[in-house]
């Protein structure tokens, strides 16, 4: 099974990686963690989203997905090493958070919200939530494989339907909490679907290449169809134009109201070289994976893949524009500081992925409905 | 040109499925199928090429996006610029929801009309169904006879092998006679219609320029007020624009206290004294002269204004040493109040410009020899 | 066969009828276009006598052209400034003086038909002579260029900017009767104002507003 | 081992085995025979309730809109409560016959054709409040841009109520050429079952000559496809570009970025409660059953538990954001929306909206019919409210507290509402009576594919 590549580069590549982001801290804490916050909270999405997307196939009842479920699961395992960045981040340093450091400012209820003692608390929460979940899931999923109790499935649809609505709840407020305080007077009621848009399609892309490398690679070859690749495909493109549409009603509704104290978010992005990189936001998350994916072959060939390249680029990209403006003041720039941090969350997430999917067999043999999505002809 | 069809009916999806896929092996021309719903894999089996009419509704789509686009562009930042609560002229984020719309109308509509002039379907279009019920639970496979060698036989067997319920052969006639004339008659009843349509609308062209065009629900447009000069239907007396009372004095006005005498007049040129006279304001007064003056003491004040030359009593010249002599005030109270033949300009004037034409009388009087 | 000349008859007709259309189609009015309005007045003044052949200023008789929103129908006694002595054509006077000279009598006073209503609007009897027993009373002209109520025009800003009356009234020193020359739109209004934005008025730049709320307010 | 657990596990799409000619049968069963006596009262009281509405309508337009309830302060009240009412109704005819085809649920085929029928009529509903709004409707034609004798002037583009001219008018277009593509079949069906006469010939009009030919059934399949792509996102722009009339102003309550999703949400909960009444009605008086099975109600209810939380996640959200914001007229906008002069309305949007949909977690209440049209109904009542307690809550109390107000329906604006459900359901009624209210030809194709396999033959 060759889905990792060889373990003297993975070593090499995170001692690189790990001694970029200990100069950052260095020469550049400001610019290194930012990216740290970045990457994190990437990271942590990619776990999230796997998570969302093994609970929303078992809520709905779809089954095409069932024998790629593996991949997403493995997936999960990412999730506590986002959230073990992120923790690094609140722990050493939370002054990225202007509240943090003025906390006279914030008074009433935004005083209290944005406490540091509750705001640890809440993430804890939160973070325990998904994990709590997370592992129910995959075990009930793995529990499968050794037994075809039906009661079983019961229990991993019920834990996938609490998920779903945990999870609705969980991320909008950590999205707010951890995003959008960063700049903490201004606000945007959609920023949590926001988040979720950029989360998932992300999580889709990932899920994709994996697919693809897999299914090539050999360990899930036979089991990966046409099919399922074009269906990937569509989720992808669909959650692409999803991404834009929430992406398009926050800039529309600010820019036409154009209120101070909101706009000032944009203001911020659409300044100097600041205003290309909005407009690549854009390129990357929706126009290029929409052209490249708009004919129905292209969901069966290369093009696949690449839309898939350009999505988490962009998903990079969003993040870096959501972060990076609230936190360093001056125009855009992005070198070895922010290259580290993400480059070490693409390793974790290499490595992780690699030992957790070793850890069970590639598909769920004990799934019922397998052979359904064996045989699945759209 | 006619040709001969084997037509086989089955009854179901699956039967007619195998017995396609097994025609196109031994090598027959399927003419067409005729199932209650879409067959899956039946256009597969028939070989049948992937339709075209995505690309449709991709051009369709992109065309009417693109228009609206240059229309919303063009109306709000060529042809009209308007402000509209300071939003630029280009607005391009408020211009995205009526561009999506609009592209999505000519997306589905262009494709919809494609499928039917592709597929030639048409309202009150009839087709004689080869066999029965084939819009309700039978499945027709036609299969067209190329050669003498493929005997029905042939073809009945395949038929048979896979379940047919029925075979019958059909002979094609290709178009069917009659249809010109009954064409041309539908033609002729469209074009007496047009005929009528355009000489009914020369007609309604015909219009009396003495009574106002029709509006079409004019409301607010004109005033349930009585117009300026009617009677006036309140008082029942006068006009609607009443007398004002005596001695009433207009707005802006300072009331002389002349009577239109030559004893006042000669008491307003010692009272009144013209004010300072601009080059603007002369210029002003000879404009005035021209619109009021000229039309009987004429352009240079000699008295041989137009109207004198149609019998109009000539005025005397303004160039005559009588005239010369008069005191400032004293032409003033003449434009007030009127003298001789001439009218009072009161009403047509006010104070502010009748000095100003006083002004100019004086500059014609220095500037020309009696 | 019959269908098909039938056909080709119809067809002919129709290309001609749409041909005959097409070249009318000028005269096509929309509702609420005015334009080409022609009423009967109750007198039958002639702005060509008054204004082509008089060279009479279109401001003499309306001056509040310039100083008011309206330029307004002249006040009965502006005509009574030239028509105190002018009651007839010059030819019907000459005639009449000619007459009485050979018969020896004080030639009469000759009141042409059109000017008599004017004096009897005037409450003037036959010499002329106002009588307490016939007061004056207005002369209802009927309106030929009327804005809609929603539409706040000044004949002001107009006059001062130099527009000619004919810009937007047409050539009444030509006209026995008046007549509407321009439609009187919005867009012929706007696209004057555009114009006069991009050529300005007789060599003068000026700033002619497009906004809605110039004249809708 | 597990290949045959699939046969046990998924219950039929249709109930009773039918053959295909029986499901020609049983859907035109009702086209075919006289109408009863439930169907005549249904239309006579509908068709009263259209009267009355019409009455009203000539007396607003005649008297002029100042018989309406509305205030300088409360500018819009009932009649956009309305509108945004019944478009919302008429998001889930859609949803249903295009992304669901989509997402390829089969169970759609049962429903789908009275849905896009739903769709249609409540967007007629909805279009009566803007016009009459507008004041004069028969300038009405004005919303849309066409060379005109003002300049031409153009209509601007910037204006949310242009959006929603256009998002409207293409919304039913298009809705409209869904709904009779997919109907064509079915026509066809028909034409061949009636006997020679009126009633045959225009049906025959109306199939445009449709045979089922293999050739016609490839493109129609494409273009079906093609036309639920574009359905898709249009739904959602229409209902977002309705959201936008409110969230581009800059008053609290209605400035919200995510007024889109959450409108987008609401108008399919509403939609789906909607069909859910419909379907559980006419499939009792039309005998359908077998067709509409307890099967379909129970994923309908899901979907309206699941858009049933999205709506209140947005109510949360709004609440949490004002809360968060720091901003006095956002926090004062949302406290006097829950403890204001109509904060019944308002707890009467949350709890039909978000508290009694939860029963509808439990199995046992999903399949009580009688429970769930209860609680379909009352998902209607409190998305009523809920476009009542955004629009008049944040009208009524502006930045100005001088022009503070209240607002009271006059009897004229209940009975235009009244009326527009008299219209609803008398075309709804109608369209029972002359137009199949099932898909015969993909609830064919549906069934065929479903027994294909559900026999567990592999393609």
């Amino acid at each position: 099974m060759r889905i990792l590549p060889p373990g003297r580069w993975t070593a090499a590549t995170a001692c690189a990686a790990v001694t970029g982001i200990a100069a950052g801290l260095v020469w550049s804490p400001d610019r290194t963690w930012a990216a740290m916050l970045m990457a994190s909270y990437g990271l942590l999405g990619l776990g999230l989203g796997g998570l969302f997307f093994i609970a929303l196939n078992d809520a709905c009842g779809a089954t095409w997905a069932v024998a790629l479920r593996r991949i997403p699961e493995a997936m999960v395992s990412v999730l506590p090493f986002g959230a073990a960045g992120l923790a690094l981040v609140f722990a050493i340093h939370p002054s990225i958070y202007p509240w943090m450091a003025h906390a006279e400012h914030f008074t009433g209820f935004k005083g209290f919200w944005l406490s540091p003692g509750f705001f640890l608390g809440r993430a804890a929460v939160y973070v325990s939530l998904w994990l709590l979940f997370a592992t129910g899931i995959i075990r009930a999923s793995r529990a499968q494989d050794r037994s075809d109790h039906p009661s079983l499935a019961t229990r991993r649809t019920a834990l996938s339907v609490s998920f779903v609505v945990v999870f609705a709840f969980s991320f909008w407020l950590a999205s707010f909490d951890w995003i959008m305080s960063l700049e903490p007077h201004w606000y945007s009621t959609i920023f949590g679907i926001y988040n979720f848009a950029g989360l998932f399609t992300s999580t889709l892309a990932v899920v994709i290449l994996l697919v693809l490398r897999l299914g090539a690679s050999g360990v899930l070859r036979g089991v990966v169809r046409a099919e399922h690749l074009h269906d990937l495909g569509k989720l992808l493109f669909a959650f692409s134009v999803f991404w834009m549409y929430i992406w398009f009603s926050q800039y529309m509704l600010i820019w036409y109201s154009n209120l101070p104290e909101e706009a000032v978010y944009f203001v911020r992005r659409q300044t100097g070289w600041w205003r290309s990189l909005f407009y690549l936001n854009v390129l990357l998350n929706w126009a290029v994976p929409f052209a490249l994916l708009l004919p129905k072959t292209a969901k069966l060939d290369r093009r696949l893949a690449w839309a898939a390249v350009v999505v988490l680029a962009g998903r990079v990209l969003d993040l870096y524009l959501m972060v990076r403006p609230a936190v360093v003041s001056g125009g855009p720039s992005f070198g070895v500081w922010e290259a580290a941090p993400f480059l070490l969350a693409g390793v974790v997430f290499v490595v992780v992925f690699a030992r957790a999917f070793r850890r069970a067999s590639p598909v769920p043999l004990g799934d019922p409905w397998l052979a359904e999505s064996r045989s699945y002809h759209g | 040109m006619s040709r001969s069809l084997v037509v086989g009916s089955f009854e179901n999806g699956e039967d007619i499925l195998s017995a396609a896929r097994a025609a196109r092996v031994a090598g027959l021309t399927i003419v067409d199928t005729y199932t209650p719903y879409a067959v899956h894999g039946l256009d597969t089996a028939m070989g049948l090429a992937p339709s075209r009419l995505s690309w449709v509704c991709l051009v369709a789509g992109l065309t009417g996006a693109i228009l609206k686009l240059w229309f919303e562009w063009w109306t709000a930042v060529v042809d009209w610029p308007v402000n509209v609560g300071g939003k630029p002229d280009n607005s391009l984020p408020a211009f995205v929801p009526i561009t999506f719309e609009v592209m999505v109308l000519f997306a589905g509509l262009a494709t919809v009309g494609a499928l039917f002039a592709v597929a030639r379907l048409w309202p009150g279009r009839r087709r004689p169904a080869l066999v029965p019920r084939t819009t309700d639970d039978r499945f027709a496979l036609v299969i067209e006879q190329t050669s003498a060698e493929e005997t029905t036989a042939r073809v009945r067997a395949l038929f048979e092998e896979h379940r047919a319920v029925a075979v019958t052969e059909h002979v094609d006639e290709g178009r069917t006679c009659g249809r010109g004339q009954t064409a041309m008659k539908a033609l002729n009843v469209v074009l007496a219609l047009a005929l009528l349509a355009a000489i009914g609308a020369n007609a309604a062209l015909d219009r009396d320029p003495a009574v106002p065009a029709r509006d079409y629900l004019p409301e607010m447009a004109y005033s349930l007020a009585a117009e300026s000069y009617a009677a006036d239907p309140a008082f029942g007396s006068g006009g609607v624009l009443q007398v004002p009372p005596d001695g009433t004095i207009a707005r802006g006005a300072s009331p002389l206290h002349y009577l239109a005498t030559p004893a006042d007049a000669l008491r307003a040129g010692l009272e009144l004294s013209a004010p300072p006279i601009d080059q603007q304001a002369l210029r002003r007064g000879a404009t005035l002269f021209q619109t009021f003056c000229a039309i009987c003491h004429g352009d240079t004040g000699v008295g041989n204004g137009p109207v004198v030359a149609r019998g109009f009593p000539p005025p005397v010249s303004l160039l005559a040493p009588h005239a010369r002599d008069m005191k400032d005030g004293q032409i003033f109270h003449v434009l007030t109040y009127g003298q001789l033949n001439m009218p009072p300009y009161a009403s047509q004037i006010d104070a502010v410009d009748r000095w100003r034409i006083v002004a100019y009388v004086r500059q014609l009087q220095g500037s020309q020899q009696p | 066969m019959n269908q098909r000349i039938t056909a080709i008859v119809l067809a002919t007709a129709v290309v001609l009828a749409t041909a005959v259309l097409a070249a009318r189609s000028g005269v096509v009015h929309l509702p609420s276009n005015q334009q080409d309005y022609e009423p009967e007045q109750p007198i039958a003044f002639s702005h060509r006598l008054h204004v082509g052949d008089l060279r009479m200023a279109c401001l003499y008789c309306h001056p509040n052209a310039e100083r008011s929103r309206v330029a307004g129908v002249p006040a009965t006694a502006i005509c009574m400034n030239c028509h105190r002595f002018v009651t007839a054509p010059l030819g019907a006077v000459r005639d009449e003086e000619q007459r009485a000279a050979k018969a020896g009598q004080t030639p009469r006073l000759v009141v042409s038909s059109e000017l008599r209503k004017l004096f009897d609007a005037m409450g003037l009897d036959e010499r002329l002579q106002s009588s307490p027993g016939t007061p004056p009373r207005p002369i209802v002209w009927t309106r030929v260029h009327n804005l809609p109520d929603y539409v706040a025009f000044d004949h002001r800003p107009h006059v001062a900017a130099g527009v000619t009356c004919q810009t937007c009234h047409g050539p009444v020193e030509t006209m026995e009767r008046v007549r509407q020359t321009s439609d009187l739109s919005m867009g012929w209004c706007v696209n004057c104002h555009r114009a006069a934005n991009r050529t300005g008025i007789g060599g003068r730049a000026v700033r002619a507003s497009i906004d809605c709320s110039t004249c809708h307010y | 081992m597990a290949e045959a657990m699939p046969t046990r596990m998924r219950l039929p799409l249709i109930d009773g085995d039918k053959s295909l000619a029986q499901v020609t049968r049983d859907v035109c069963a009702p086209l075919d025979r006289r109408a009863g006596f439930p169907w005549w009262a249904a239309f006579l009281l509908s068709f009263s309730a259209l009267g009355v509405g019409l009455v009203a309508i000539g007396y607003q337009m005649v008297t002029g809109v100042g018989v309406w309830g509305e205030n300088n302060s409360v500018g819009w009240a009932f009649d956009i409560t309305n509108f945004v009412f019944w478009i919302g109704i008429g998001h889930a005819g859609t949803l249903i016959s295009a992304i669901l085809f989509l997402l390829r649920q089969r169970w759609r085929t049962s429903v789908n054709r009275a849905a896009e029928a739903m769709t249609l009529f409540a967007v007629m509903c909805a279009g009566i409040f803007p016009i009459i709004h507008v004041g004069r409707p028969w300038v009405a034609y004005w919303l849309l841009p066409y060379p005109n004798f003002r300049g031409s002037l153009w209509i601007n583009f910037r204006s949310p109520l242009a959006w929603d001219a256009f998002a409207i008018s293409t919304y039913f277009v298009i809705s409209a050429t869904f709904w009779y593509v997919g109907l064509i079949p079915d026509l066809a069906t028909i034409r061949d079952r009636l006997a020679p006469g009126l009633r045959q010939r225009i049906v025959s009009f109306f199939s445009l000559g449709w045979d089922g030919s293999g050739r016609t059934w490839h493109r129609y399949e494409l273009v079906y496809l093609l036309l639920a792509g574009l359905g898709t996102p249009l739904v959602l722009s229409v209902h977002t570009i309705v959201s936008w009339d409110f969230a581009t102003s800059v008053l609290p309550g209605w400035h919200a970025t995510i007024f889109p999703p959450y409108f987008v949400a609401g108008a399919i909960f509403s939609g789906m409660a909607m069909v859910l009444t419909l379907m559980i009605i006419s499939r009792a008086v039309l005998d359908l059953r077998d067709y509409i099975t307890s099967r379909h109600i129970d994923v309908m209810c899901k979907l309206v538990i699941a858009t049933s939380g999205m709506v209140g996640l947005a109510y949360i959200t709004e609440f949490f954001t004002a809360a968060y914001s720091g901003n006095t007229y956002e926090q004062f906008a949302f406290l006097n929306r829950a403890f204001g002069p109509f904060a019944w309305a308002y707890w009467t949007m949350v709890s039909c909206n978000v508290l009694i949909p939860q029963v509808l977690w439990f199995r046992a209440v999903r399949r009580r019919v009688s429970a769930v049209l209860v609680v379909a109904l009352l998902v209607n009542v409190g998305m009523w409210f809920e476009r009542f307690v955004i629009i008049v809550t944040s009208l009524h109390r502006g930045f100005l507290p001088a022009s503070w107000t209240g607002y009271a329906p006059t009897i004229v604006e209940v009975a235009t509402l009244v009326g527009s459900f008299g219209l609803f359901f008398t075309a709804f009624l109608l369209f029972c009576r002359f137009i199949p209210v099932i898909a015969m030809a993909e609830v064919k194709g549906a069934m065929a594919a479903d027994r294909h396999e559900r026999s567990g033959v592999s393609a």
